[in-house]
């Protein structure tokens, strides 16, 4: 089946200025692809200084101030650098054309210049991190990040405005495209569940950026004029900080979450082989979540001294927005029943995706109960909440993604035996760091602290050496991954026995997508007792 | 885009301009939510601060502001007249028609420019000049939110001049692409500049005005 | 290393409350992922690829599971909502004639003053068996006033009062954290709450030497900076008198009504144009960043000791 | 878009801008934010509607016009939950109306 000889796009052109020239969906994914590794190594860098200072209870390891940088700098990459671009712009950019059967994203001088936007607020960031760090922490709370932090606030907040842009790009090109684009047959039901989550995620992306823009803006301005606008001793609300801060940031959290339901909704049937249990339901839920999803932000805020009223209502919306998600988890265990179920890395991924999101959302229903949220918000409880949201889920449903499609963009399978053994290495890893954190922060343990009581200490002791196991779970696949490229077997077009567009054209893929425009005559996820039928009717 | 042959991702120039039209669109709803963050902020404060709040509103130069408001109303109806002659065909009147809208949009400046002056004679802005013993707190943060909104606004008009000119320019020496849908973007763009104009316009120069 | 904790001490009633709450969410917890964990093992090894298990059984209506499972889960979630809402109203609520005490929030220290005018520093000393509100403020940043055996946390939130009411029942030292990040030293703010019995509490005050209560001290401030000059009788402008005024509705001059509570009397110092009494010229000058939060508790407190409760104010 | 229907419309704008501007300085209280933002939308629409072409456009277009708008009264809907509640925080709950 493989054909060494015929045209990919990774052949299509080998100088530099052959990638950071070109408009290629694929190319520019992978150029995401290398810049995301990198910043995701930088974050993970910080957080295993953070769990090194931790395992003893006095600071030992550099000054406070040392660690408040630290876990500022693992915030700052790891939410705006790494997760929140990380499946889109990657494993979106990649495939969403060739799901939908298009030549190329809607607009791919656009998607280049997303790329150019991502990376120089990337380097800015990371500049200002490097030249001595910030210790506001992510939020930037008012109105310490005006007068009381020290370090370069002003070019970290620039840098996070420039890859703001970045998102917004990127969002209005996955909308346009999947509106505009689709090839001939493929109606709204039959697009894959990826390019529904994926396109619910743009719908964020395009409306919840920009007022994280302004707000940091307001900041600047408060930082560099000395002018009140929400800092209290200059007459200001702080509050209100935290109400458009949270207005983006909570949106934010399913930005990350929901490609990730995509990228499992994808492999679940594929190896499960066996359609969709309740694929309408599935679609409906992601856009339900997107919506929903910005009217719980004040849940972040239950002691922060915002009205009782406000509180009420947040809580209520809180356990709405949860819906969804649950029938999401549940269809996709249904999806299980009476399959031809394969173990394939990409399957061991999504399981462990489906379990740690499972806990990771069950723990989100103690959160929105109001009394139990004032006893452990801003406590190790809420820090281990959302790792097992947005590690356990959107990290697990990106190497997911990662291995899934690697094949079909390298055109190389990765060695399997040493994929499942870091799957498998990773999930243990992660429950070993993350839930002793649920009992530390039911014990009182606040988040942000350098040093901590020493009743503590046993239970961070466990988390630190967990996060060393899931280092090298994460490690692992830098390297094969590397030498997969190399020294691989040669995969065929559709190695995985899965039924989407994607599947049908060469691996790697031509330059032109497709030899001729594939007519689609099914929708997704389609099996005869466990064989495929292509989305595709003809290549 | 629109000036160049079609995209290789487009399979009938219909397509693309449908698409370009929604990504317009989208971007537009960006930008609602880039000034609506500020005027969401606006109307908790009002709510918050009360009357000394409302009361700062009173120094704002309301007869300029109207007359502002009639000029950007008024270059908005050249801007759609601008479209609606070049749809047609027209090569010369839609060159008009622009020529009117970049130099109401320069006069919309310009008056700006003059009560920004006037109000830096009274002393009303914040971290160049403002007179907290006179006016107090509230009313600096006030004109704070009125410069960054009035600020972000004349930004976003002097980017349109510059786009209708441009525009203008091209047209008239015909090098645009006739099929493109490079105007009527344009064209959408300025109209919403006016639209987060008609909403800051009460905001500003109205409130208080009635004690 | 000291065993492995599992549950924080309780200190109180309420924190039972709050425990029985969470053991039930843990339980439904646990049978929620217990099921889906079970479900996904059971149907990996039974229909793993390769097995003979039966499959293709009469097909099974999808949208009865997914109105099933979506109706339970509104159910039981808007259950948890309420459950959740009304315990959170209690805590809410301070009950009346609670010992008050003022809390100011610092980088990086928490500053109690008592009734009585004893002074402390992250150490709280309250009596057992008795509602103790206090009355939080910040004098810089953020900070958040936490009491894990409590099991409450309210943020100290700069330029405004907020409240936070709690009983303790056991004698005992309980640790006292800052929850909200606030700069450097912010793993080391915080100390000790001690509940001693009440017995003990009286000592403790005498020890500590209450020299003059926190509305005696006030009330000698309520004259240095001269507010006597106007607020009380044959007073140089006219201006309202604040006896009996604590707890009680002021109208205000744009028709609204607000009670004057500590927020109200703060505000009104620090801001006195924004709410002006119906009737009365709005010619009072701020006092914005010339009183510190210690001293601004000791003037509300005075003004409370007049207030309609005191005897003094009563009309 | 005729010529016509361009000028119409502006001239509606004009009649609306000149009466939002005297009715601010009515005493209606509160009443006047509620005209002056009523007019706003108003014009807004006609801007929408006529100068951007919502008229002739699809359904699509439509709603993500109408998009940006309508997730920021949520904004303003819920933030102001906050703050229309914020004074009487401390007041007993069974005794606010």
């Amino acid at each position: 089946m493989h054909a060494p000889h015929r045209e990919s796009y990774l052949s299509a052109g080998i100088g530099l200025r052959s990638w950071l020239l070109t408009t290629d969906h694929k190319r520019i994914a992978l150029l995401y692809f290398a810049s995301i590794t990198f910043f995701f190594s930088i974050g993970g860098i910080a957080a295993t200084l953070i769990r090194l200072e931790l395992i003893t209870p006095q600071g030992d390891l550099g000054s406070p101030d040392f660690y408040n940088r630290l876990f500022t700098m693992h915030g700052v990459i790891m939410v705006w650098f790494f997760l929140i671009p990380s499946i889109p712009t990657t494993m979106g950019n990649f495939v969403i054309p060739l799901m939908i059967g298009a030549r190329d994203l809607a607009f791919p001088r656009l998607n280049l210049l997303s790329w150019y936007l991502y990376i120089a607020g990337g380097l800015i960031t990371v500049t200002a991190l490097l030249l001595g760090g910030v210790d506001t922490g992510w939020t930037f709370y008012e109105p310490y990040s005006t007068f009381y932090a020290t370090g370069y606030v002003i070019l970290t907040i620039f840098g996070i405005f420039v890859a703001g842009f970045s998102s917004i790009l990127t969002g209005l090109n996955f909308i346009v495209t999947v509106h505009k684009l689709r090839g001939p047959g493929m109606t709204w039901y039959r697009l894959p569940v990826f390019v529904w989550s994926t396109y619910a995620t743009s719908l964020i992306l395009v409306l919840a950026t920009p007022v994280l823009a302004m707000t940091l803006l307001m900041l600047l301005a408060e930082r560099v004029l000395h002018v009140g606008i929400f800092s209290p001793q200059l007459g200001g609300d702080p509050l209100l900080f935290q109400h458009m801060f949270w207005f983006y940031s909570h949106p934010a959290v399913y930005i990350m979450i929901l490609p990730s339901m995509g990228v499992i909704s994808e492999i679940v049937p594929c190896f499960a082989r066996k359609s969709l249990f309740g694929y309408e339901f599935v679609v409906w839920c992601s856009i339900a979540i997107a919506a929903i999803g910005f009217l719980v932000w004040g849940h972040h805020m239950f002691v922060a001294g915002q009205s009782l009223y406000a509180s009420l209502a947040f809580s209520f919306l809180s356990y709405l927005v949860a819906v969804p998600s649950a029938i999401k988890v549940f269809n996709w265990t249904a999806t299980l029943h009476e399959g031809w179920i394969r173990f394939d890395a990409p399957m061991l991924y999504a399981f462990g995706f489906i379990g740690l999101f499972t806990i990771g959302g069950l723990t989100g229903l103690f959160l929105a109960a109001l009394p139990i949220d004032v006893h452990v918000t801003d406590t190790y409880f809420v820090v281990a909440h959302f790792h097992y949201i947005m590690v356990g889920g959107a990290v697990m449903g990106y190497f997911a993604g990662l291995h899934y499609w690697w094949p079909k963009i390298t055109g190389r399978y990765y060695p399997e035996y040493w994929a499942r053994f870091a799957a498998i290495l990773a999930f243990f890893g992660f429950n070993l760091t993350f839930f002793p954190q649920f009992i530390l922060g039911y014990l009182g343990m606040p988040r942000r602290y350098q040093s901590y009581p020493p009743e503590f200490q046993i239970w961070h002791v466990l988390s630190s050496a967990g996060a060393s196991i899931l280092a090298v779970g994460y490690a692992l696949p830098l390297f094969y991954l590397l030498w997969s490229i190399l020294k691989g077997n040669r995969a065929p077009a559709n190695p995985w026995g899965a039924t989407g567009l994607e599947w049908s054209t060469r691996s790697p893929p031509p330059p032109e997508n497709f030899p001729a425009t594939p007519t689609v005559v099914r929708g997704p996820y389609q099996y005869d007792r466990g064989k495929p039928c292509m989305q595709a009717g003809h290549v | 885009m629109s000036e160049q042959a079609l995209g290789v991702q487009y399979a009938t120039p219909g397509q693309e301009r449908e698409a370009v039209t929604l990504g317009m669109w989208a971007f537009l709803a960006t930008e609602v939510l880039f000034f609506g963050a500020l005027i969401a902020a606006y109307f908790n404060y009002r709510m918050w601060f009360g009357g000394e709040f409302i009361a700062a509103a009173r120094m704002t130069k309301v007869v300029l502001g109207t007359i502002n408001t009639g000029v950007l109303l008024t270059s908005s109806a050249c801007m759609a007249m601008a479209v609606s002659s070049y749809e047609a065909g027209s090569r010369r009147s839609p060159v008009l028609w622009l020529g009117a809208t970049a130099l109401l949009g320069v006069a919309f400046v310009v008056i700006k420019g003059i009560e920004y002056s006037l109000e830096y004679r009274e002393h009303l802005v914040p971290a160049l000049n403002f007179d907290l013993a006179r006016h107090g707190g509230v009313a600096e943060i006030f004109f704070m939110f009125y410069f960054c909104a009035t600020g972000f606004h004349a930004l976003h008009l002097l980017i349109g001049i510059g786009l209708v000119t441009w525009l203008a320019i091209w047209i008239g020496t015909g090098r645009i692409d006739r099929t493109g849908s490079t105007t009527r973007l344009i064209g959408l763009y300025w109209h919403f500049v006016d639209i987060v104009w008609i909403f800051l316009f009460p905001l500003i120069y109205l409130a208080g005005r009635n004690g | 290393m000291q065993g492995f904790p599992i549950w924080p001490a309780r200190a109180g009633a309420y924190a039972g409350t709050l425990d029985f709450l969470y053991i039930c969410l843990l339980v439904l917890a646990f049978l929620t992922a217990g099921l889906v964990i079970f479900l996904l093992i059971f149907f990996a090894a039974k229909y793993r690829h390769g097995s003979n298990a039966m499959r293709g059984g009469p097909s099974v209506k999808t949208w009865r599971w997914e109105v099933g499972w979506t109706t339970a889960s509104l159910l039981i979630f808007f259950g948890l909502a309420v459950w959740g809402a009304s315990i959170y109203l209690k805590l809410y609520n301070p009950p009346p004639n609670a010992l008050q005490i003022f809390v100011v929030g610092k980088q990086w220290m928490w500053k109690a003053q008592h009734p009585g005018g004893q002074r402390e520093i992250n150490e709280l000393h309250v009596p057992a068996g008795q509602d103790v509100r206090l009355v939080l403020a910040s004098q810089d940043v953020i900070h958040s006033f936490y009491v894990p055996a409590l099991r409450i946390k309210q943020d100290a939130v700069p330029g405004r009062y907020e409240t936070m009411w709690f009983r303790a029942d056991k004698v005992g030292r309980y640790h006292l954290f800052c929850a909200e990040y606030c700069g450097t030293d912010h793993a080391h703010m915080g100390g000790w709450l001690t509940v001693m019995r009440p017995r003990d509490y009286g000592d403790w005050l005498r020890a500590a030497g209450g020299q003059q209560t926190l509305a005696a001290q006030g009330e000698q401030l309520f004259r240095r900076y001269g507010c006597s000059g106007c607020h009380e009788p044959g007073g140089t402008v006219r201006a309202p008198q604040l006896e009996g005024v604590f707890g009680s509705p002021v109208p205000l001059s744009d028709g609204s009504v607000v009670i004057a509570d500590e927020r109200y009397i703060r505000d009104s110092i620090l801001n006195p144009k924004a709410q002006v009494a119906a009737g009365y010229q709005p010619v009072m000058p701020t006092f914005d960043g010339q009183i510190s939060e210690d001293d601004l508790a000791k003037l509300v407190a005075y003004i409370e000791s007049i207030g309609p409760n005191s005897g003094r104010g009563a009309r | 878009m005729s010529a016509r229907t361009i000028w119409r419309c502006w001239g509606a704008l004009m009649v609306l801008l000149a009466l939002t501007t005297a009715s601010a300085f009515l005493p209606l209280g509160t009443a006047n934010l509620f005209i002056s933002l009523g007019i706003a939308v108003t014009k807004a629409l006609l801007v929408l509607f006529i100068f951007m072409e919502l008229r002739a456009s699809n359904a699509l277009v439509r709603v993500f016009a109408a998009a940006g708008f309508f997730w920021l009264l949520i904004m303003i809907a819920l933030t102001s939950a906050d703050y229309t509640h914020r004074t009487d925080q401390r007041v007993p709950v069974d005794e606010v109306p």
